[in-house]
C-alpha cells in the first residue's frame, strides 16, 4: 500500500510525465480530422487506425523515462537493497503509469470515437478495449526501456516495436466485428489473457534487467 | 532424375514459360542475389577474422 | 552433473578447435549438395503448370526462410542455456547467429518479394507469412543494436538472451494474429501458404538444396562465432597458440 | 561478537582487468570498517558487492543483517522534482521522532518546502544523509559520505556513527576525509 501512494506521489508531482502524453494524445486526435477532407465517411475509416497508432506512440512517450530518471539519482540501488520484492515494486509503478496516463487517455479515445464516428455504442465498446490495450503497451515498453536504460529511448523503441505489432493486427480484427456488429468479447478476452500472463512475467523481467544494470 | 526441362539455352536463360511469359528474369536475379549475399557474408566475415588475427599476434 | 558436463564440453576453447576441423568438410560437401540441388532444380524438374517457371524460386526461397525462423529458434535454445546454466559459449553463439538470421531473413524477403512479381502481380502483399518474416527481420535488427549498443559485453549478453526469450514467446502471437488478419483481408492475392501437392521430381532438389543451404549457413555461423570468440577471448593465452 | 558481513577470497575482475584479488575480512557487530584506496582502485565495487547488488568474479561475501541495508552513495536518490517535505515522506521519516532535532542540526528546518533542485549540493548531501541519521538497520554503509559537507555537519556524523556503534550496529565506509572514528581499516592499495 505504500509503495502505491509513493509512485502515485511522486508521478503525480512530476506533471510533465503524465500531463505531456495525455496532452499529445489529444493533440494527435485533433489534428488527423485536419489532414483529411471533413467528410464523415473518411474520418470514420481512418479514425481506428489513428486512434491506435496514437496510442501507441503516445504510450512509448510515457514510458520515456520510467526507470530512468529512478536510475540517474539512484533511487533504483535503494529499491534494489529493500527486502521487498523488486518485482513488486515495479509492477506498482507501471500501474500507477497506468492510472494516470493509461485510463486518461482511454477515456478520451473513447470520446473521441463518440464524437468522430457519431455512434455512442461504439464509443462505449472501445472503452474496454482501450483500457486493456494501453495497460498492455505499457508494460511491453517498459520492458523495451528496461533493455535499453542507459541507451536512449529509440533503442527501446527499435527492440520493443516488434513485440507489440500483432497487438495491433487484433485490434484491427477488434474494430471490424465492432463495426459489422459481431461479438467482439472472444477479442476483449484474448487481450485480457495476454494482460494476466504480461502482468505478472513483465515486472519480473525487467527486476531481473535492472538488478543486472546495477551490476 | 527427370531430362532437361529446356531445350536450348537460350530457352534456360529466358525460362520461357508455357503460358508465354518469360521468368528468366526473376529466377535469375533471385539466384544472382542469393548467391552475391551468401559470397559477400564469407568474404566480410573472413577479412575480419584475418585482420582480428594479425592483432592477436 | 549435467551443468559440469556442459560446462566441461562447451568451453569456447574445445568448441573453436573443434569446429576448426570440421568445418572444411561442412563446407565442401554442404556446397555440393548446394550447386547439385540447385542446378537440378532450375534445369531438370519440370515446368510449373500454374506458375510457370518462375516457381523455380522455390529452390532459392524455402531455404532461406526456413532457415531464418530454425535460426531464432537455435537463438531462443541458447539463449535459455546460457541464462540457466551460465554457460559463455552459448551466449557466444546467439550473438553470432543474430546477423547470419538477418542475412537469410533478408535472403528470403527479397526473393519472396521478386516471386511475388510474376505469381501475384506485386512485389508486396500484406500477406501473413510475409508480414511475421517482416517483424523477424525487424526483431534480428534489433536484436543486433541491443548487443552493440552496450560495452559492457557481460551486460549484453544477459539483456540480449532476455530480448531472444521474450521475442519468442512473441513468434506463436504473430503467426497466430496475422493469419487470422489474413483470412479477414482474403483479396485477389494468392497465399503461398496453401502448398500445392508437389510431385517427387520436385521434392527431391528442393529437400537437397534446403540440406545444402543449411550447411552452409552453418559454416556462416562457425566463422562468426568464431569472429566473436576471438573478440572477446583476445586475452587468453590459448588463443594465441590456436591463431 | 556477532559477525555481520563475512568475505572471503573477493577477487573482480571488469572487462578482463582485474581491480582487487584475494580479499577476506569480517565486520563485527559494533565495529567500523574503513575502506581506503586511491581513485579507482575498486572501494565503490566493493560496497556494491557488500550490498548484494555487484557479484564477484571469485570468493563469496555473506551479509547477516537482517533489517535493511541503510546506504547512501555517489547518487543522492532524492527526486529533484519534489520539495525536501515530500521527499522526507518518500522516505518514510516524515514521522520519525528524531526528525525535528536532525533538521534543527543540520540547518535544514527553513528549507522544507523548496525543491530539491533548488538546494545547493551540500544540502542536498545532508538530507541525503538523514536517511542515515533516522535508520532503521544494523548494517550502515557510506559510500564517501564527507564529500560536500561542511565541517559542522561531519562532526554530526562523526558523533553519530560513534554514537551508532554503541549501538552494536555495523557500519562500513570509504572516506579520503579523516573522520574521527575507531574504526578497522582495508586499505586497497596494498593489495
Amino acid at each position: 500500500m505504500k509503495i502505491f501512494y509513493f509512485e502515485f506521489l511522486k508521478l503525480r508531482k512530476k506533471s510533465r510525465g503524465w500531463i505531456g502524453p495525455i496532452l499529445v494524445f489529444v493533440l494527435i486526435m485533433t489534428a488527423f480530422p485536419l489532414t483529411v477532407e471533413f467528410l464523415n465517411e473518411d474520418l470514420d475509416q481512418a479514425f481506428f487506425s489513428v486512434l491506435w497508432i496514437a496510442l501507441m506512440l503516445v504510450m512509448m512517450l510515457a514510458t520515456e523515462d520510467i526507470f530512468l530518471e529512478d536510475y540517474n539519482d539512484g533511487s533504483l540501488e535503494q529499491l534494489a537493497l529493500k527486502n521487498q520484492s523488486l518485482a513488486l515494486i515495479l509492477g506498482t509503478k507501471i500501474f500507477i503509469y497506468w492510472m494516470l496516463i493509461g485510463v486518461p487517455i482511454s477515456f478520451i479515445g473513447s470520446f473521441y470515437g463518440f464524437g468522430i464516428t457519431r455512434s455512442f455504442d461504439l464509443g462505449l465498446n472501445i472503452l474496454p478495449i482501450l483500457l486493456v490495450t494501453s495497460y498492455i503497451f505499457l508494460n511491453v515498453f517498459s520492458f523495451g526501456n528496461a533493455l535499453s536504460l542507459t541507451k536512449g529511448s529509440v533503442l527501446g523503441t527499435l527492440i520493443t516495436m516488434p513485440l507489440v505489432l500483432p497487438l495491433l493486427v487484433v485490434l484491427g480484427k477488434v474494430v471490424i466485428s465492432i463495426n459489422i456488429g459481431l461479438n467482439y468479447f472472444g477479442f476483449l478476452a484474448l487481450l485480457l489473457g495476454i494482460l494476466s500472463i504480461i502482468i505478472v512475467v513483465i515486472p519480473l523481467i525487467i527486476s531481473f534487467i535492472i538488478r543486472a544494470h546495477l551490476e | 532424375m527427370s531430362k532437361f526441362a529446356f531445350n536450348s539455352i537460350s530457352e534456360a536463360f529466358t525460362m520461357q514459360s508455357l503460358n508465354g511469359q518469360n521468368h528468366g528474369l526473376y529466377v535469375w536475379s533471385v539466384l544472382a542475389i542469393v548467391f552475391f549475399t551468401l559470397l559477400i557474408t564469407f568474404l566480410v566475415y573472413k577479412y575480419k577474422l584475418k585482420k582480428i588475427s594479425k592483432k592477436i599476434k | 552433473m549435467i551443468k559440469k558436463f556442459i560446462h566441461q564440453f562447451a568451453s569456447p576453447k574445445t568448441y573453436l578447435f573443434q569446429v576448426t576441423r570440421a568445418y572444411p568438410y561442412i563446407f565442401v560437401i554442404s556446397i555440393l549438395i548446394y550447386i547439385i540441388s540447385i542446378f537440378w532444380g532450375l534445369f531438370l524438374t519440370p515446368e510449373d503448370f500454374v506458375q510457370g517457371n518462375s516457381y523455380r524460386i522455390i529452390y532459392l526461397h524455402v531455404p532461406a526462410s526456413f532457415i531464418s525462423q530454425a535460426l531464432y529458434g537455435g537463438m531462443a535454445i541458447a539463449s535459455a542455456i546460457f541464462l540457466i546454466w551460465k554457460v559463455k559459449l552459448s551466449a557466444y553463439l546467439v550473438k553470432s547467429i543474430a546477423p547470419i538470421g538477418a542475412m537469410t531473413t533478408f535472403i528470403a524477403l527479397i526473393s519472396g518479394s521478386i516471386w511475388g512479381i510474376p505469381t501475384w502481380g506485386t512485389w508486396w502483399a500484406w500477406d501473413a507469412r510475409i508480414v511475421s518474416t517482416l517483424i523477424l527481420f525487424i526483431m534480428y535488427l534489433g536484436l543486433i543494436s541491443l548487443h552493440d549498443s552496450f560495452a559492457n559485453y557481460e551486460k549484453a549478453d544477459k539483456f540480449l538472451a532476455v530480448l531472444v526469450l521474450v521475442g519468442s514467446v512473441n513468434i506463436p502471437i504473430i503467426k497466430m494474429s496475422v493469419e487470422w488478419w489474413s483470412t479477414l483481408h482474403q483479396s485477389a492475392s494468392i497465399t503461398i501458404s496453401d502448398k500445392p501437392t508437389i510431385d517427387p521430381s520436385m521434392l527431391y532438389p528442393l529437400f537437397g538444396s534446403m540440406i545444402g543451404f543449411t550447411g552452409i549457413v552453418v559454416c556462416l555461423v562457425i566463422l562468426s562465432s568464431k569472429l566473436h570468440i576471438f573478440v572477446r577471448e583476445k586475452n587468453k593465452s590459448w588463443i594465441k597458440d590456436y591463431v | 561478537m556477532k559477525t555481520i558481513v563475512k568475505a572471503t577470497n573477493l577477487s573482480y575482475k571488469i572487462n578482463e582487468k582485474k581491480l582487487f584479488q584475494n580479499i577476506s575480512f569480517d565486520v563485527d557487530a559494533g565495529s567500523a570498517l574503513h575502506i581506503k584506496g586511491g581513485n579507482g582502485t575498486g572501494k565503490t565495487t566493493l560496497l556494491r558487492m557488500i550490498l548484494g547488488i555487484s557479484k564477484p568474479t571469485r570468493g563469496s561475501i555473506e551479509s547477516f543483517a537482517y533489517k535493511d541495508i541503510c546506504f547512501t552513495g555517489h547518487k543522492n536518490a532524492l527526486k529533484q522534482y519534489l520539495t525536501v517535505e515530500d521527499n522526507l515522506i518518500l522516505l518514510s521519516l516524515n514521522t520519525h521522532i528524531n526528525l525535528d532535532k536532525y533538521l534543527t542540526d543540520l540547518d535544514l528546518h527553513n528549507s522544507l518546502d523548496v525543491t530539491v533542485a533548488n538546494l545547493s549540493f551540500g544540502q542536498q548531501k545532508k538530507l541525503a544523509l538523514l536517511r542515515v541519521f533516522l535508520n532503521d538497520s544494523d548494517l550502515i554503509i557510506l559510500d564517501e559520505p564527507c564529500v560536500g559537507l561542511d565541517s559542522n555537519s561531519q562532526q554530526i556524523l562523526c558523533f553519530f556513527i560513534n554514537e551508532e556503534l554503541k549501538k552494536d550496529k555495523c557500519i562500513i565506509f570509504s572516506s579520503h576525509i579523516r573522520l574521527d572514528i575507531e574504526a578497522n581499516i582495508l586499505n586497497l592499495d596494498k593489495l
